[in-house]
Parts: structure tokens; sequence; C-alpha cells
């Protein structure tokens, strides 16, 4: 199947450079999540640079990754994969019309409990 | 607060602190004021009202050579002024060692002008309590705001804090409207070419090269004026032209560019009301967003945006991107 | 609206002795021509040019003004075009305010080696000054009688 | 009324094929000022210079305007021609008719038409042009290298044979510098004490070399030829004529807690102590924060030790003033703090070093003897990772580290990973690395040998964390050609940080007023054409201060500037350029703009005794010193005033030819 998100639809999404890697893989070195995954945060960033998107949006490795930030702590470049990783996330959800909700329904659905990040994430992802 | 300035001045005299006084006194008209040098038998003659718009830094460069060794003079500094006082301690016009600056609070002061354009005339007095005004004319007593009649000036005020003083006298007041001050010049930039080309015709050809802005301007303090000096080939006492009016326009605010302090004393000061603090105020917005937000005389020893670079800086051709030919 | 086929545009090219002057030798030495309507004047580094010595080239009846320098990081002096660079933004955004045309103004890094750039880009310039047509806002009467 | 000649050259029929020569020669005649106007065929020819000189002695010409080739090829010729006839050089004025009109216009009425104009616009600047004379200055015959590491006393050396005085700065107790830390070097493995060591004692024994150290440069004033250098010699508290270099007192004091800088750190030494064995000058220095004497008034152990009396506890800085011709800056480099980096666990644990750490550690003369040791418990070690590109070639915008690559680390890590795996055939080397970067000679087989021959782990990818898990530490990392991740269970882990200039360069680069770049490496006066000279004059750059570089490549640059120094100092005074910036007294504002442009500090101001008509007192103004002023102009545009004025391209001058352009 083909998605039509190109790099550039992911390289807005993500504001990231993927230019600015130099393939060290530093970012793989740090990353807790390595082993749970099929494509590895360096990858990740040359699959985006080269068009590879279709491939990333299908494999389970994007959920894999926790958005603990080592690797954009770490990165001596400041490409910033985990970036580039919600980017492709974002593009997944916002491609296939998934969302069976819409912005007006999440007041309805709020408790006192819920962080206010993710509240605030609920909204971004429903408004698309 | 002029009785307790007064009071002050007398006693810092005493102390010997300083032998004379950079402060205003009353001019031609009750509303006017203007600069003054005063000696302690002067004082008398002080003034401190509504009305002391005129910035006072620039008096001190001419007073600095007479002042002996260790002797300092007193100058009073609205919170406005003190950005200009502070530039002109970083162009060593203006020694700080030899200045006892007091900051006098400032609750914006009036442009009477402003009154006259509400079909108020024959003005002989106004009464100040608080923001109520009580203009007393041949024909009666008028009522106005106070806050409706401050000068331009005032309405984009910079703050009311002292960037420099030895001691603080008296309460300010915010007058800032909080309104963009660049908002004039962004309408400009928004008009068409032509719109702006008979837009400054109509202003600049207004001017009569009295020289006023450039006496007041605080940046504009050169030992000799290009435009005096028969050796620069621009030498030009009267703009006989139109190229003439735009050449001293220009040439001024572009020497004066990373170095004014936007005091706005140009355009209070111009008999014909040229705004001409549009011109600089152009240059700074081009300085805040091209090179990054600067404000000349917050402190001293900065070195200006024009005197600067970046190895990134934008290139000239921006201009032309911008795309405001049209 | 009379065309004037005799009019021809006035061009004042300021370069800097180490590149872009060079630049200009070697255009020439190349055989590579540009509009006779530019005539150079050399300076020794961008940063020389005053705006007065611009305004005056209005004044007295130029339609364009451009600079020409070494490229960014290669002054013969370090810093000068950097401050040229800087100093010419701001005059060419002042009088573009003033409802000037910024295309009567610019600034083009030439180096010694660029001589191709140099005609390309002085004809591009003239092309450009000549479409644009007389300057007639920053001009002085005074100077145009003869 | 000015007389002014001009001379219309055809260069053949380069210039005359499309200018009508004798047509502008003509022309030229009836302009204002010009009293003589003629052509020939080669102006630059014996003949027609000639002519030149000819009509300048029967019209007494005061200006020539010589309408030609390109100014950058015969300006020079002409000038000569004028000042053989007497005429002021700087009264000379070409006309570029052949690169900018002749050769580039087809049409001959056209091309005449811009010869004209050119030729106006000449004739109206030499009217505005004034006899300029060069000035001279001096030239004091001595040079310093501020910086005595390999890079300083290289160029001492190579200064000091060629018969001129050579002071070496230095600001720690002895001269050798990093290189004096090495243990081995690449690509050879030799020995680095063995090739420095003889050069530090060659500079100490050098009739024309002077050493002092444990200085520090505190001032410079003037220019290229005339520097005056205030150096504060640091009081060693021990008499340097007396003081054997025995090492008794360093044996004997009681005070242990000083952190031996010559070992990186890594073990103590005595209060009173000589950096290292073979240290030059071998003299002891007390470290005055240690001492128990200078702490609580007692002890004295080395006093009663020292049986040459040496020992001076009230010895003061010593201020050392001098004047020098050049000045060579030698500060090289230090590694970067390794503790940004600490996800690597450097402060972590002791057995995760830098790679100069690591140098002293492998050094017979280092805190473990030549041993290789873990530092935490002094066991031999069986696995060691090394990890490069620490803290180089970052993304500007990313949290730390440098933008460029250190360039040495590649080198220096595989040279490590041998001597391990040399000495220690039992011990397992890994080397995470992005790149392996060796251009130079016999570097890559130096990296090829440590791979085939040494049996190196070579892994491509980059270490993620490092963390102490008991006595090991766990080595996370990527190998990108397994795509795996791995788990490395190291003794000791090994950075080779990136190097950084030498904290003490920005502070010596502002005394200088010699250029730098966001990084603090000096600035070359050219990258490619000049790269030994700071552009300000005088100011030459040796070694690692510049850039980073090995041994060799610093070695080679200290000779080059050091003949760039015999050859400023074998002149016997400097002619400058007469084109220079001048300002004029009675309108300077004081405003120091000026100063803050000027790339070469040739601006100062003076309180200065000012008589003018409108004007009569002191006042501040500027001062540009003419051996200093390159002529760029850059501080007259600055000047609101015009007050600052540049000579040879006056403002007047240049309006002069816009004028005559736009007529």
């Amino acid at each position: 199947m083909s998605n039509n998100i190109t790099t550039e639809d992911i390289l807005r999404i993500s504001g990231v450079d993927t230019r600015k890697c130099m393939f060290c893989g530093k970012c793989s070195g740090t990353c807790p999540a390595f082993d749970e995954m099929e494509y590895h945060p360096h990858q990740f960033v040359y699959m985006v640079q080269w068009g590879m998107i279709d491939k990333l949006m299908e494999s389970k490795s994007i959920y894999k990754c926790l958005t603990c930030f080592a690797c954009l702590e770490r990165c001596p470049r400041n490409v910033q994969p985990a970036k580039l990783i919600e980017a492709v996330r974002q593009a997944v959800i916002r491609q296939q019309g998934m969302n069976h909700m819409t912005e007006n329904d999440i007041p309805g659905l709020l408790e006192d409990k819920l962080p206010q990040q993710a509240i605030v994430s609920a909204m971004r992802k429903y408004k698309k | 607060m002029q009785r307790e300035l007064i009071e002050r001045l007398n006693a810092l005299i005493g102390e010997g602190v300083g032998k004379r006084v950079l402060g205003w006194k009353r001019g031609e008209f009750f509303y006017d004021t203007e600069p003054a040098i005063l000696a302690a038998d002067q004082l008398d003659e002080l003034v401190y009202d509504s009305f002391c718009g005129p910035n006072l830094s620039k008096y001190l460069i001419q007073e600095m050579p007479k002042l002996g060794e260790g002797e300092k003079i007193i100058a009073l500094i609205k919170p406005c002024d003190s950005y200009s006082f502070n530039q002109l301690c970083t162009e060593h016009r203006i020694n700080k060692d030899k200045v006892y600056v007091i900051g006098v609070g400032c609750k914006g002061k009036i442009d009477v002008d402003k009154i006259r354009a509400r079909g108020i005339t024959g003005i002989t007095g106004i009464d100040v309590d608080g923001d109520a005004l009580t203009v007393h004319t041949l024909y009666g007593d008028e009522q106005v705001n106070r806050k409706e009649v401050l000068l331009n000036k005032c309405l984009s005020c910079k703050g009311k804090e002292h960037r420099v003083f030895d001691e603080q006298i008296g309460e300010s007041e915010e007058t800032s409207t909080g309104d963009d001050r660049f908002d004039m010049v962004k309408k400009l930039e928004a008009m068409s070419a032509e719109e702006r080309f008979a837009f400054w015709r109509g202003e600049l050809s207004k001017c009569i090269r009295c020289n006023a802005c450039r006496n007041v301007c605080p940046a504009c303090s050169c030992v000799k004026c290009v435009f005096d000096n028969p050796n620069t080939g621009v030498q030009n006492k009267a703009a006989a032209d139109d190229f003439e009016e735009n050449l001293f326009h220009i040439i001024r605010a572009f020497h004066v560019a990373g170095r004014c302090t936007d005091c706005g004393e140009c355009s209070r000061v111009c008999p014909q009301g040229i705004p001409l603090h549009l011109l600089n105020r152009k240059f700074i917005s081009d300085i805040d967003e091209l090179y990054g937000e600067y404000q000349a005389g917050e402190e001293v020893g900065q070195r200006h945006p024009v005197i600067n670079y970046t190895q990134g800086d934008c290139e000239p051709s921006i201009v032309h991107e911008r795309g405001s030919n049209a | 609206m009379p065309v004037n086929t005799e009019w021809k545009p006035k061009i004042v090219a300021f370069c800097c002795n180490w590149c872009s002057y060079a630049g200009a030798d070697l255009a020439g030495s190349s055989r590579l021509a540009y509009p006779a309507d530019v005539k150079i004047i050399r300076i020794p580094c961008s940063c020389r040019l005053n705006p007065l010595f611009i305004l005056r080239a209005f004044q007295r009846g130029a339609d364009g003004v451009i600079l020409c320098g070494c490229h960014p990081g290669d002054c013969h002096y370090s810093t000068g075009n950097y401050y040229a660079r800087r100093r010419m933004t701001l005059l060419f955004s002042m009088l573009n305010y003033l409802g000037i045309d910024s295309r009567r103004t610019r600034v083009e890094w030439v180096s010694a080696a660029e001589g191709a750039k140099f005609a390309a880009t002085m004809n591009d310039f003239a092309k450009t000054i000549t479409e644009l047509g007389e300057n007639v806002k920053l001009g002085d009467l005074r100077c145009k009688e003869n | 009324m000015q007389k002014i000649g001009v001379f219309v050259c055809w260069c053949g029929s380069n210039i005359a094929a499309t200018v009508d020569v004798k047509a502008v020669a003509n022309a030229m005649r009836s302009e204002p000022g010009v009293v003589f106007s003629t052509d020939y065929q080669y102006m630059c020819s014996e003949n027609g210079q000639n002519l030149i000189k000819d009509a300048i002695r029967d019209y007494k010409l005061d200006g020539i305007v010589v309408c030609s080739c390109s100014p950058r090829m015969h300006e020079a010729t002409f000038r000569k021609t004028a000042m053989a006839a007497g005429l002021n050089p700087y009264m000379v004025e070409i006309a570029n008719i052949r690169e900018q009109c002749s050769w580039i216009h087809k049409d001959m009425p056209e091309g005449t038409e811009k010869a004209m104009v050119l030729a106006r616009a000449a004739i109206a600047k030499v009217k505005k042009n004034a006899p300029l004379t060069a000035g001279t200055s001096p030239v004091t015959k001595r040079a310093l290298v501020i910086g005595g590491g390999i890079a300083g006393i290289q160029t001492a050396l190579d200064v000091a044979d060629a018969g001129y005085e050579v002071d070496i700065v230095e600001k720690s107790p002895t001269i050798g510098g990093r290189m004096a830390q090495l243990d081995k070097t690449f690509p050879t493995l030799d020995c680095a004490a063995c090739i420095l060591t003889p050069k530090m004692v060659e500079a100490n024994q050098h009739e024309k070399i002077n050493l002092i150290t444990y200085s520090e440069l505190e001032n410079v004033s003037g220019f290229v030829g005339n520097f005056t250098a205030r150096i504060r010699k640091k009081a060693r508290h021990v008499d340097e004529k007396k003081c054997t270099g025995c090492g008794v007192c360093t044996e004997k004091c009681p005070s242990r807690k000083g952190l031996n800088e010559f070992n990186m750190g890594l073990n103590t030494r005595g209060a009173i102590y000589i950096p290292f064995a073979q240290a030059i000058p071998n003299l002891a220095v007390i470290d005055t924060s240690n001492c128990i004497h200078f702490k609580t008034g007692k002890c004295g152990i080395c006093e009663k030790n020292c049986s040459a009396g040496a020992i001076k506890f009230d010895q003061e800085d010593e201020i050392i003033e001098r004047k020098y011709g050049a000045i060579v800056v030698a500060t090289g480099f230090k590694p970067i703090d390794a503790s940004y980096f600490d996800e690597y666990a450097y402060t972590q644990s002791k057995d995760v070093v830098t790679s100069l750490e690591f140098e002293r550690l492998m050094n017979a003369a280092g805190p473990s003897k030549g041993v290789l040791v873990r530092p935490s418990d002094g066991e031999h070690p069986h696995d060691i990772t090394f990890i490069q590109c620490v803290g180089s070639r970052c993304s500007h915008d990313a949290t730390k580290g440098k933008e460029y690559c250190s360039k040495i680390c590649c080198m220096y890590t595989a040279k490590h990973a041998m001597l391990v795996r040399e000495k220690y055939p039992d011990v397992n080397v890994h080397v995470f690395y992005i790149d392996v970067r060796t251009p130079g000679k016999n570097f890559d087989e130096f990296y090829r040998r440590a791979v085939e021959q040494y049996d190196v782990d070579y892994i491509k990818g980059m270490v993620g964390k490092v963390t102490v898990e008991g006595k090991k530490l766990h080595v996370q990392g990527s190998s990108l050609l397994s795509n795996d991740q791995l788990h490395i269970y190291s003794d000791m882990v090994v950075l080779a940080t990136a190097i950084e200039p030498d904290p003490t360069a920005r502070s010596i680069g502002t005394m200088l007023t010699a250029s730098m770049d966001t990084n603090d490496f000096f600035t070359e006066a050219h990258p490619k054409l000049r790269p030994v000279e700071s552009p300000t004059a005088g100011i030459f750059l040796s070694g690692v201060c510049q850039g980073p570089k090995d041994i060799p490549e610093t070695v080679a640059q200290a000779g080059a500037a050091a003949s760039k120094v015999i050859g400023l100092l074998s002149k016997n005074e400097l002619v400058g350029n007469p084109c220079v910036a001048h300002a004029n007294e009675l309108l300077c504002n004081g405003c120091s703009q000026c100063e803050r442009v000027c790339p070469y500090g040739a601006i100062t101001y003076v309180e200065k005794e000012v008589r003018g008509p409108e004007f009569r007192g002191v006042k501040r103004v500027a001062q540009v010193n003419e051996a200093v002023c390159q002529g760029c102009g850059a501080c007259t545009v600055t000047c609101p005033s015009t007050a600052m004025d540049l000579k040879g391209f006056s403002n007047n001058q240049i309006i002069a030819e816009v004028d005559a352009i736009c007529r």
C-alpha cells in the first residue's frame, strides 16, 4: 500500500533536518528499546532521508520507542531521532483516518487524575 | 515633587557633591521648559513638572570640559533620558565619573498641542491633579484627562526604570499604551512603493532645515556636522531641492543608526510636524529583525549592531526579497 | 508615453581592489562583454563605501549603483565586507522605505576568479536598470540640465 | 591651477582597436586643468615612460593620468616613472581603458566614449590627490614566542639559528608542553621524550634563546617591528641561580596533596616539585597553595634540606618589560573537559580515562611506572574499550562539544590500541568509531596494522552509554554494520576527547588584537596563502593554536612561522603603505566607534591639546598608527563627522570620481 507520505512531510512535521546526521549510531547505541525494534533509531533517520516512509509506517518499531529522548539528548549532531519517530507515528494516525472521536468528545472524558500532558496531546491528536 | 527636588539639590550642593545642576527652567510660556545649567543661587528657577519633556543628556557633553579635576555636575535624568546618557557614556562624550545622576521619576509629559487639538484655545494655565487636568482658558476652565494628552514619545515609553542613577527621587507611572511602536513603520512597509514615496515626499518637503532635529538629538552630537563642513562635498545649509531634503534625513538617520535610543525628541521638536522618528524606527526595526533585538543605551559599553557583524548575517538582497517594490 | 530611445542608463559599480576589481579585470581579459553603461570605481575594500557616495551618484544622475566585494569570509582585510554587508542592507532598506525601488541598489560578492560572474552580474544589473528606466525619484534636477 | 598630464596608451591594438585613442587624447586636452595630453603605442615601454618623464619636466606637471591597462598591472610602473621625474608617485592615477573598456566593448564609438568618461574620472580624482610619503619604522631585532611546547621550541630554535634573539614565555615551570606528556608518537612509535628532550636541551643552551618559564604575558602594546610586552615572572620561591635540580627537597616535602599536573592529576606530588625528570629548566618550584610553610608559617623542611640554600620563601613576582619586533603565538591546546560527556561515566569511575591520561598510564615515567593498571584498584585490565570522537564533530546546535574534527584522535587511538595489544596480548581491545580518518604519510598503513596485525576489534558505531556495574564498566553501543546493540563489559574505557585551544589563548588574542574564530583558534591572514600569519602584522601562528594538527605538521608550521619572523627581523626598517587612514583631530568626536571596527587595532584614543578656529583645549581624539593601518577604510564610514578619512581613497577623491562618471 502507498500512504503518499513523503520525506518532506515527515521533515515538516518533525522539524528535523536528516542531512545533519553523520550516521555515528550513538542514538542506537543509547536506545533502551533497541532489542524490541526491527528498525533502529539511526535507521529511522536513514529511511526517512531516503524515502522509505511506507516501510517505517508499517513497522511496529515506531511504537516501541519509549520517547525517553536519550537519543535526542546524546546526539552529537542534534538530529533528534525521537522527534522523527513521533512524526511518523503522527503520519500514521493522520493518514488512516483512525480517529474514532473528535476533539469535542474530549472534555466529557476528562478525569482529575489525567496528566496535563496527556490532555494536551489528545487535543493535538484529535484536532487534526 | 519640584520642592522636594530643590531641597535635595540644595543639600547636595551644600555637601559639595557638585556646584551646578543640569535641569529644566521655564521657557517663554508656562508650558515651555528648556534645559538649563543652574548654580546654587539659581535653583529657584528649576522646574520639574508635566512639561519637562526635553531630553537633557546631550547638554552634558558641553559641560564635560568645564569641570575641573574631581568636580561633578548634578544632572536630572528621566528614565527615558537615561538611555541616551548611557549611549553618550559609551561614546566617551560623557564621563559618568563627572556626573551625579539624580534619576527623577516620570509619569509622562504633556503635549500642549494635543490639548489645543481638542479645540481648546486661549490657554492661560493648567493645573494637574493626578490624571485630572484643569485647563484655564480665556473662555473658562476645561477638564481634560492627562493620559489622553501625553507626548507621543510617552505612549511608547521604554519603561520607568532608570538605566543609570546615583539616587532616585519621585515616583513614576507607566505611560506606555502597550501598542507596538513599530505599527506605523509596518503600515508604511505595507504600502506600495509609490504610496511610500508620496508619503515621504509629502513629509520631507515640509522640512525647512531649521536643524532642530539635529540640535536636540543626543546621538547627533558631532563636533561638526558633515552638512556644515565645506570639505565634505555634501555641505548644505538649506535644502534646495527634493534630493537634498532626502539626503539630509537619510544620512542623519544612518549616522545615528544603532545609536538612536528612540527617545523621540526629533519628532517632538520638529516645527513642521515631520514624523522623523519613523526613519529612526525603521532602522531599529530592521536591526531588531535582522540582527537581533537591540536597545541602544541599555548598558554602557555596548557594541551597537552597525559596528558589529556575524558571519551568518543576511545578504542585502533581503531588502529586495522581502518584496516591497510593488 | 513616448519612449526616449536616446536614454542610456548610468550605472556606477564600486569594486573592492582585491577581489571584485580583479574579477572585473579577468572579465576583461576573458573578453566577456557587458554594457558600457557600467563604470567602475575602485575602492580598497567594500567597507570603504560610504552611503554618501551612493546618494551622491543618484543625485548626479546614476540610475543604479552596485557594490562588489570579496565573498564574506574572504575579505582581504578579514572583516571589511561583513561591515559593508550590514551597512548596505540597512541603507538599501531605508531607500526602499522611502519608495526607491530596491532593484536600483545591489551588492554582489565577486572573487578575483569570477570574471564570468562579474560580467553576468553587470549584464543582469544593466538589464534590470534599463527595464526600470530613468531614476527620477532620487535625482537632482539641477544636475540633469545637460 | 593644477597642471595635469594625460597619457593615452594604445597597448598595440589591444586598446587602439576599439578605442579611438587620438580622439580620447584630444578630448582630454580641453578638460580643465589638463595642460598636456598625448597618446603612444606602448606607454609602459621605455620610450613611453621617457615620454611621460619628459612631459612632467617640460610642463611642470603636478599630476598625471595614464589611460592604459589595469592599475593592478602597471600602476607601480608608472609610479616609479613619476618618481624618476621628480613627481610624487601618489600623484599618478590610472584610467583602466583596457580590461574595463577596450577588451569588453566591440563598438568603437561606444568604447571611445566610455574611455573618455573613465579618463575624466581619473583626472577628477588626481586633482584631489595629495603627495604621500610612506612612513618607515625601525625593527627591534628580537622575537617573542608565547608557549614553550614543541611549536614554540621549534620556532625559537629556527629563529635563533638565523642569529636573532628569541624569548620564550611559558606559563608552566618547564618547557616541553603537551608533547612531553606523550608516551609514544604515531606512526613510528618512537618515544616522545627521546625526540623532544634533546630539543628542549638545545633551546636551553642556545645562546640566542632566553627561556622565561613560570611566567605569563600581562600586556602587549605597539605594532609590527615595535611591540612592547610586559611579562610577569611568577615567584618560584626558589633561587634559579642556586638550585641545582638535585630533587632532595621534592622527596623531603611532607605535603603530598598537590595533584601532579604532568600526570594529568592521576597521582600527587610534593608542594615543592620539579614537574618531571627532564624538565627544562631543571629547577624546583613551590606550589604555595599546598605548601605548609605558606599556609601555617611552620615546616621549612625543604629549606633545611637544601644544601645549595636556594629556597627563598620571600621571593616576589618579577615584571619583565621588553621590546620585540615579532611575536609568535604557540599557545597549544588542552583536551576538553570529559565530564561534560557524563554518559560515558567519566566522573563516576576512575577507570574511565581520557586519552591523555591513558598516555600517562602507559608511560614508564607515569604514575604506574609504565605498567598498565586500572586506576581504581591497580589491577591488570583484561578488556579495554576506546571511544572515538568524544566531543568532536558535534553540530553547532548540539548541547555540547566542538564542531570540528580534532584530527589527531583516530591516529592516537590506533596507537594506544596497538601498544596495549603489543605489551599485553591477553587484553581485548575494542574501538568504537564513526569514521577512521587517516590521511597522512604511513597513517592508513598504521591503522590497518592495528586491525590486521594486532587484532584490535574496530566497531563502526558509537557508544550510547557507559554504566558502572560492580568492578566492570558496562559499555552499551551500536554496531552499525551488524545492526546490533552491543553490551561489552570492560575493565577500562578510554575517551578520545576532542582538543580545544588553551584557555589562555583568548586573552592573549585580545592583547595582541589578533583575530580568532568562534572556537578560539587564531585566524590566519589568508587560509591558503598566508597560513602562518595572523591578520595583525607582526603576529605569527605556530602549532595547534591555529587549528588541530599533529606533531610533524606542528613542526612544519613552526618552521614556516620562523621563516616569516626571520624575514621580518632581517629588515632594518619597515616601509609602510601611505594609503592609510588619518583622523582630523578638530572634527573627531572621540566616540571610539572607529576603534571598534578596526581589524588591526591601529586606532587608539588619546587626550590631546587641540587648537582650531572653533575649539581650543584638551579633547579625546583618535590616532591612527600608520605602521599598523592597512588602509581598508572601515573606520571612515563609521565616522559620522568624516573626521576619519583614507589617504589615496579620500571622500573627496571618490566623490570627484562619482561626479565625473555621472556627469
